[in-house]
Parts: structure tokens; sequence; C-alpha cells
């Protein structure tokens, strides 16, 4: 029960997939929509447990007055009443929405936009001609940026053509090469998963 | 040019006010790790964990709970419910091998998902690789051949188990290696100023709704 | 979902997915032939070195010697997407070694469904190895379902606990460049994984170590050098070869007919 | 030297605002190449005779304004130039009021008048039914009444307009849109049955998309994206919001693009290298 059981509902809903993708008079009994819906519902009550993890872990650092604290405590009564305002009020709410519109959205959006920040300062670390391997993708990398800048073509007015050709031959034929190899990897891993032999979760990692 | 601020207090400033300074809270991180942008970042997390309690049961629970269990008695959609509930047996160590049963189901469905899923696209991409040499220009035929030479070499590059010591074998790993390269390469400059766009949004607001320097 | 007037394909297949049913099984036929010659004890060969595996342990080994923690991370995946799961094996080896080598394993997360994944995940390891006793579950921490409410609670928890080792091993997003050039900054050991190929640039810039595309999915197999599993990745090389040969095989027929019959047979 | 390749993260973040700021506040103007499908709109636009009524379909709202309203801007700026007379109407709840706040101020520059050089009918529901409506009569598809619920019989402007046709005096259509209701319903209520010409004002995620209709003349062209708008603002001479953000975009290259140099010059004068 402790082992088996688990596995053999493993097997069981990758079959019903499986099965109802493949076969015609399997797929006329809808099943994917009833487990789609059990999984949502099994999804959802785990939300639960992000919140208990959150309570405990940021309770701890409340009730041991760890540094930084008092963030944990507004962390806590923010959560805790913008879910109830939720629940309340669902996500239509006008308060509801008002905050997430005016304070999480700007929030979320700038977060975003640190990458520019970020992609600078990793670009100029990263690209140096320490091999000649790296300088290739140097130069892939240089002539891409300035062909998507206007800069590029008032440079010079074939860089569009020279970016779209990268885009069309090698960075097409490069990423081909990778996909294919990532849908066969995915494949192998699929099936290790339902013969059994990788489930991490349930201890004993691969082999028996 | 000169300063326009919105009225703090309008119902038309206050959402141009709030959205402003919290921009500012998550730029100051850019200087150091600071109580401005830990606060931001908490509540950040307490907003994001608490809008995800409200919609997800809204539209993962509820419906199933009214629609399908009360208004069609569709009886059998408690046990996703038991199952779920079955994750909570962490807290109780003698029953908490049970949160593995929900675990379980929804690996085996990711598993037979991939292998139900993904073995069309896979093979359009094998036919997507087919291609023809007969163009109507000289440099088309030329590219077509490069990009067929290069898929192929980039196949070869993962080869995990297949030795490279053969002299063919390792020219056309490296090939791959080099082509895998200028793809990631290529990919990289090219999505720099995509995510410029979404600082200059931000920076946009800033300078314009809110500071009112931009006409 | 099926339109009432699409009639099965060779009487039992729904529509369109006829070849991809035959692909899938020649796919797996090869991968399970590969596990049964294992099982036989029949030479199996080995995996070439890839060396974004070999340095697991090394940035484990250094975080400890730094007393330092470990900081893993599987990305934003579902609990079902396929990088997730492969997450799942390599969470289980950190997790052994950090508990071996009485290192401290941070463990974020956004999705509650994964945490509670990993949650076992890492209370088995720290069993396997003799070291329940080490286990913490309040290192193992969820941070909103939210992209980026993650991206800056993690990016703040890196100034915070400083941790000598960053694993991001998973499905990633526009995240990536904020989790590997935030852990850059921090002088920590980097190793980045994906299959999501908008993403895998960004860690080979920013990560010291990147396994690129499916040499996530050969981490199981290389780390535990069960020769079961690496059949499976045998099994996959052949499938590899197959492709090649298809590859060629519609090309030279496509410069012969106007009407590919490979590709039509291979679309149905 | 060498030390070009340990610039610190903060000068370089610097260097990234500074990027922004100045694009926004002082815009240089970078050369920006003008793009065939861009032209054809220019082109259709100042081919008509002035006195033309050209009916304006704002379909989009608050979420994608920083991409549309430098396009919305730079049309009506040729708009007005060329003496032509907008229509503004919008399917989407939000769009004709964002396009009568940036209209008013290019009107008053050029001196033209509410309801006799211009006129705002408003959003109207009933997406594409109404906008069907509208084709055979404005007056009833607009319940009578303008933007700001004025009898639509007052307005000089609006005095031989009957329905949204070649008769009333319509000769072409520029619909600035996000999605849906978009171009679509446009393209099959009033392209193909009243065979007004069409352009389309679109953002940089739908021109591959909206691709095969120019090419198959359906639209008469796109104003494509951000970058659009800096072409059509260089064509009609007005530097805004859109040049500023190419601009931007120019200079954000040249400065990774400066820094990577920077970097491997210092590497490469790095004497342990």
């Amino acid at each position: 029960m402790r082992k088996e059981f688990p596995m053999l509902l493993t097997v069981v809903a990758a079959l019903t997939v499986i099965l109802s993708q493949f076969f015609f008079h399997i797929a006329e009994w809808n099943l994917m929509d009833v487990l789609d819906k059990w999984l949502n519902v099994m999804w959802g009550i785990a939300i639960g447990l992000g919140i208990v993890n959150l309570s405990v872990v940021h309770g701890k650092k409340i009730m041991r007055r760890a540094p930084g604290f008092y963030n944990s405590v507004v962390l806590l009564a923010i959560l805790y009443v913008y879910a109830i305002l939720g629940l309340w009020t669902t996500t239509q709410g006008y308060y509801h929405a008002w905050i997430f519109d005016n304070v999480y959205a700007p929030l979320d959006s700038t977060v975003f936009g640190l990458v520019a920040f970020f992609i600078t300062t990793a670009a100029y670390r990263a690209f140096k001609v320490r091999t000649w391997e790296a300088t290739v993708m140097l130069l892939a990398g240089m002539i891409l940026l300035l062909g998507s800048a206007p800069i590029g073509e008032a440079i010079w007015a074939d860089w569009a053509h020279l970016r779209q050709w990268f885009l069309d031959i090698p960075n097409a034929a490069g990423m081909r090469g990778i996909v294919l190899g990532i849908y066969l990897g995915g494949f192998a891993t699929a099936l290790r998963v339902m013969l059994g032999l990788e489930r991490a979760w349930m201890g004993a990692m691969g082999g028996r | 040019m000169s300063f326009d601020f919105p009225s703090l207090l309008s119902a038309d400033g206050a959402p141009v006010w709030a959205a402003a300074l919290c921009t500012l809270a998550i730029w100051t991180f850019l200087i150091r790790d600071n109580p401005i942008y830990r606060l931001a970042e908490h509540v950040m997390v307490a907003l994001a964990a608490g809008w995800g309690v409200g919609y997800y049961y809204y539209s993962y629970i509820h419906p199933v709970i009214t629609e399908e269990l009360i208004g069609q008695g569709r009886w059998f959609y408690i046990i996703p419910i038991i199952l779920g509930l079955f994750l909570y047996t962490r807290f109780i160590p003698s029953v908490s091998w049970l949160a593995r049963y929900p675990m379980s189901a929804y690996i085996g469905y990711g598993a037979g998902y991939y292998l139900a899923f993904n073995a069309k696209p896979f093979l359009s991409q094998v036919t997507a690789s087919f291609v023809s040499f007969s163009q109507p220009a000289f440099t088309g035929t030329l590219n077509q051949i490069v990009f067929f030479i290069c898929i192929l070499a980039s196949l070869v590059y993962f080869f995990f188990t297949i030795s490279k010591e053969r002299p063919a074998m390792g020219y056309a790993s490296q090939l791959g290696k080099i082509v895998i390269l200028i793809a990631l390469g290529a990919h990289f400059g090219n999505t720099v100023l995509y995510r410029y766009n979404l600082f200059l949004g931000r920076l946009s607001y800033v300078l314009g709704e809110w500071m009112g320097l931009l006409q | 979902m099926m339109l009432a007037q699409d009639g099965p394909a060779l009487g039992i297949f729904t529509a369109g997915s006829v070849a991809a049913f035959f692909a899938l099984l020649v796919i797996c036929g090869l991968v399970y032939m590969m596990i049964q010659r294992a099982r036989a004890g029949l030479k199996i060969p080995e995996i070439r070195k890839i060396a974004g595996l070999e340095a697991i342990d090394e940035a484990i080994g250094r975080a400890t010697e730094m007393g330092r923690p470990v900081h893993f991370t599987p990305g934003l995946g579902d609990p079902y997407n396929i990088q997730t799961i492969a997450s799942y094996a390599m969470l289980g080896h950190v997790a052994k070694r950090c508990a071996q080598y009485d290192t401290r394993l941070l463990q974020t997360n956004v999705d509650p469904f994964v945490l509670a994944i990993n949650n076992e995940v890492i209370r088995q390891a720290y069993l396997e190895a003799g070291r329940p006793d080490a286990f913490n579950p309040d290192d193992i921490t969820f941070h909103s379902t939210e992209q980026f409410a993650y991206a800056a609670s993690v990016l703040g928890l890196y100034e915070r606990e400083r941790p000598a080792a960053n694993i991001m091993f998973g499905a990633f997003w526009a995240e990536s460049m904020l989790f590997a050039e935030g852990g850059a900054y921090l002088g920590s050991i980097q190793i980045g994984a994906t299959a999501n190929t908008h993403q895998i640039a960004f860690f080979v810039a920013a990560c010291d170590y990147t396994l690129i595309g499916e040499e996530m999915f050969a981490a199981s197999a290389y780390l535990s050098k069960e020769p079961v599993l690496t059949g499976t990745v045998v099994g996959q090389d052949w499938a590899r070869i197959g492709v090649f040969a298809l590859i060629i095989l519609g090309t030279i027929l496509a410069q012969i007919g106007d009407t590919n019959w490979l590709a039509t047979i291979l679309k149905k | 030297m060498q030390k070009l390749q340990a610039i610190g993260r903060r000068p370089i973040y610097v260097l990234v605002f500074l990027v922004g700021i100045i694009a926004f506040l002082w815009p240089l103007g970078l050369p920006v190449s003008v793009q065939p499908d861009t032209l054809t709109v220019y082109k259709a636009l100042d081919a008509l005779p002035a006195g033309s009524l050209v009916w304006f379909g704002a379909e989009y709202d608050v979420s994608t304004k920083p991409e549309l309203d430098p396009q919305v801007v730079a049309v009506f700026h040729h708009l007005f130039q060329k003496n032509l007379k907008p229509v503004i109407y919008g399917m989407w709840l939000r769009g004709p009021t964002i396009v009568q706040g940036l209209v008013e101020p290019i009107a008053e520059e050029y001196g033209k008048q509410y309801g006799v050089d211009w006129i705002n009918l408003g959003h109207k529901p009933g997406t594409s039914t109404n906008l069907r409506l509208m084709t055979s009569n404005i007056t009833e598809g607009a319940a009578g009444v303008d933007h700001f619920g004025k009898p639509l019989a007052n307005y000089p402007i609006m005095r031989n307009v009957t329905a949204l046709d070649k008769a009333s005096g319509f000769r072409h259509v520029v619909i600035a849109e996000a999605g849906t209701p978009g171009n679509r319903e446009y393209l099959g209520i009033v392209v193909k049955e009243k065979a007004i010409p069409m352009s389309v004002a679109t953002l940089t995620m739908s021109i591959a998309e909206n691709k095969p209709f120019v090419v198959a003349g359906d639209f008469t062209g796109q104003i494509p994206g951000l970058r659009g708008a800096a072409e059509y603002e260089y064509l009609v001479g007005k530097a805004g919001k859109g040049a500023s953000g190419t601009d931007a975009q120019s200079l954000a290259a040249l400065l990774v693009f400066g820094l990577v140099v920077l970097g491997n010059i210092g590497y490469l004068t790095s004497p342990r290298r």
C-alpha cells in the first residue's frame, strides 16, 4: 500500500492520458476532461500547503524575533487579509482588483523589467573572446543585437538581412537539434517514470 | 520641462502614486538590498499568495463542489478532494505516506501527458527538417544545404553513449557544438531589446504618468 | 476534442495520431529493449562526460567548505511538467549530498504541489543518507504562485542567505536571467539546466555550468550510474540514430519528387 | 586597460537608466529606415483629396496604450496636415476615450474644430453587429449622439453623412487595434462589403499575423508597432514617443555592444588571461 498502490496510480493516470489521446473509442469517453478537473481540484487544495508553509516559516521568524521579523508580520497580515477579501468578494471585487492592478501589477512588471539590467551585466561578463567557440557565440550575439535595433539598419542597410539569415539558418538548425533531443530525452524520462525507475518522492532513486 | 505630479488624493492620481512608488521600491534593489526592497518583496509575496487563494478557489474548487458534486450529484468528484487532502497527512507522521497517492497520480499524468501530446510535434519537427535543395536562387540552395548539415551536426553533438573518438564523429560533434553556440548567441542577442522594452515601459510610466515630464 | 464527423483512422486511432503512436512505440520499444539488456547483465556503454553534472558534487563540496548553504530551484514548471519530474531525481541527489556533507539546503518553490513533492523527496534523501535528524522542513519554502513575486523573493533570499552553490534545474521562463545573474553577483557556483529552449542562452551566459536541453534528462542515469537507467539513455541514442536516418532519407526524397511520401506518412 | 573588464554592476545600471532617460527626455531622432508597409499607409492617406472623411477605429485599451498611442498620434498629425476629416469610433469600451485625449491637443495645434473638422462617435455597444449597422445608418448605430452624448444633428461635419460608405464621403478606414474585435470585423464588414480601403496600426506581436492580409491587398498597409510609429513620425515630421522608444532601443543596443567591446579590450590587454 505504501509503494505499490501509488505506483499503480502513476501507471493508471499515465495510461488514461495516452489511450485517450491515441484511441478513438477511448477518446469518446472524455476521460481527459474528468481527469483534468480532478488534478485541478487536487492542485487547488495544495494551495493551502503553500499558505501553511508561509505561515510556519514567517510565524517562526516572528516568534524568534529574527532580523527583519517585522516584514514577516507585514507579509502574514497582508496575506490573510487579502486572501479573505478574495474569498469574500472574489477576485473581481472592487478593492481586491484595485490593489492587484495598482500595487501588485506595477511591482510585478518592475521586477520583470529588472531583467534589462541583469541581461546587460550578463552580456558584459559572458561575451568574451576566451576560446574561439566563445568568440563565435559572441559574434552571433552582437550581430543579432544590433540587427534587432533600428540603429543596425542605419549603420548598414543589409544588417536586417544578415540578422534574418542567422535566425533562419544556424539558429533554426541548432534549435532543431536541441529540440529533437529534448523530445527524445522527455520520452525516455516519461517512460522511466511509468516503469517506476524514477520515483525520488518515494525514496530509492532509480534501479530497483 | 517641468514636473507635474498628479494629485495624491484624487481618484485618478492615487493609483499613479501607488504604482510609481512600487516601481521605485523595486528599483532600490539595484543599489543594494535594503529595507524598502525587503518590504516591497514581502508585500509582493503576500499579495500574490493571497490573490492565489481567492483565484484558485473560485477557478478550481468552487465549481467542482457547486456544479459537479452538488449540482450534478457526481459523487466521484469526492475522490480528488480526498486525494488532495491526503497531501496534508505529512503533518501526521504515522500516515504521511498517504501523501504519495496524489503525488503519484499527478506525476503519472505528467508522464502520460508528455508521451501522448509530444509525439506529434516531435514528428513535425522531423518532417520540417526534410529540406528541398532546389531553390530559385543559388544562394537559396546553398542556405538549405548549410541548414541541413547544421541540423545533422547538432544532432550528433548530443549523442551520450556513442563514442566520438572516430574522426568523423568528432568533427561532426565539434561542428554541432558551434552551431548550437551560434544559435544560443543569436538567441541571446535577439532577446536583449525585448527585455529592455519592459524596463523602458516602467521608466516611461515614472517619467510620464507620474512626474509629468513627457508630453 | 474530437468532432463528430471525424471517423477513427485505421478503425481505432484518433485522427492524425497514427504515425505519432507508432513512432512512440518504436522509441519506447528501443528504450525498453535496452533496459532489458541491462537487466540481463549485458554490457551497457558509459555515458559521455557531462561537465555540468560532474560539477554538482564539487559545488556542494565548496559550499560545505565555505559554510554557506546550497540553493536549489526546480523553476516554474507545473508538477506534471516533464522537466519538473526530471528535477525530482536531481533534487534527491543534491539533498543526499547535502545531508552527507551536513550542508544546509535551501529549496524554494513557486508551486505548492511541487513544494509538497519536494518535501517528500528531500525527507527521503535525508533518510537514505542516514541523517533524518538533519532534515529541516523550514528550509523548503513557498514563495507564492506568481512568477515575479517568486523571483523578487529569491533575489532577496540570495542577499540574506548568500548560498555558495546555486542549482537551477527545471522549467524556467523570464526569471532565469534574474536567478542566474543574481547568483553570479554573489560569486556562487552556478549550475543551470532547462529544456525551455528560449532560456538556455541565458543560463549559458550567466552560469558556470549549463546542461543544454536533454542533458538534464540524462542526469538521473548519469548520477546514479545504474545500468538500468543508463540503458534508457542508450535507447534514447538509438532513437536519435533513427531520427538522423529519417532526416537524411526524407531530404533525399525531397530532391526527387514533389510529394514526399515519407513526410506524408509521418503526418498521418 | 585591463580594468575595462572589471566595470562594476552599479555603473552599468546607471548607464541603463541614462539610456532610457536620455531617449525619453531628449529624443535624438536616431535614423530609422521606413519599411514598405508603413510607407503604403502614408502614401494612401497622402493621396486622399482634402475634406475626405476618414473613419478611425479605436480598438484598444489601457494595456496596449504604450505601443499604440504613438501610432495614433502620428496618424492624426498626418490627417490634420492633409485637411482630412476623421470620424472616431470604438468597439472597445475605452478606445474612443483614449483617442479623444490624444487628438484634442493635436487638433488645437492645427486649429481644427471639434464637430466641424473631426468628431468622436464614442463607444457604442454591440461590437460587430453595431459596426454593420454603421455601414447602413450612422445615426442609428451611434444612437443619435457623439462621445459626449450630444445630438449628432448639431454638428456640421455630420450634415451629409448617413452611413459608413463611399456615398457619404468616407475614403479610408484606419484602425488602431489590439485584438478582437479588430481587423477581421472591419475586413468583413467595411473592406469587403463597402469597398473602403483600410490600414491598421498594430502591435509588434501581430505584425507577422497581419502580413498575409497586407500581401493579399486586404489591408492597404500596416504600421508595425512602436518601430512603425517612429517611421510614421519621421514621415510626418513630428518626432514623438515612437521616436523616443526606438531611440531607446538603439541606444540600448549600442550600450550593450559598447560594454562588450570594452570588456574584450580589457580581457585582451590583461596579462593574466
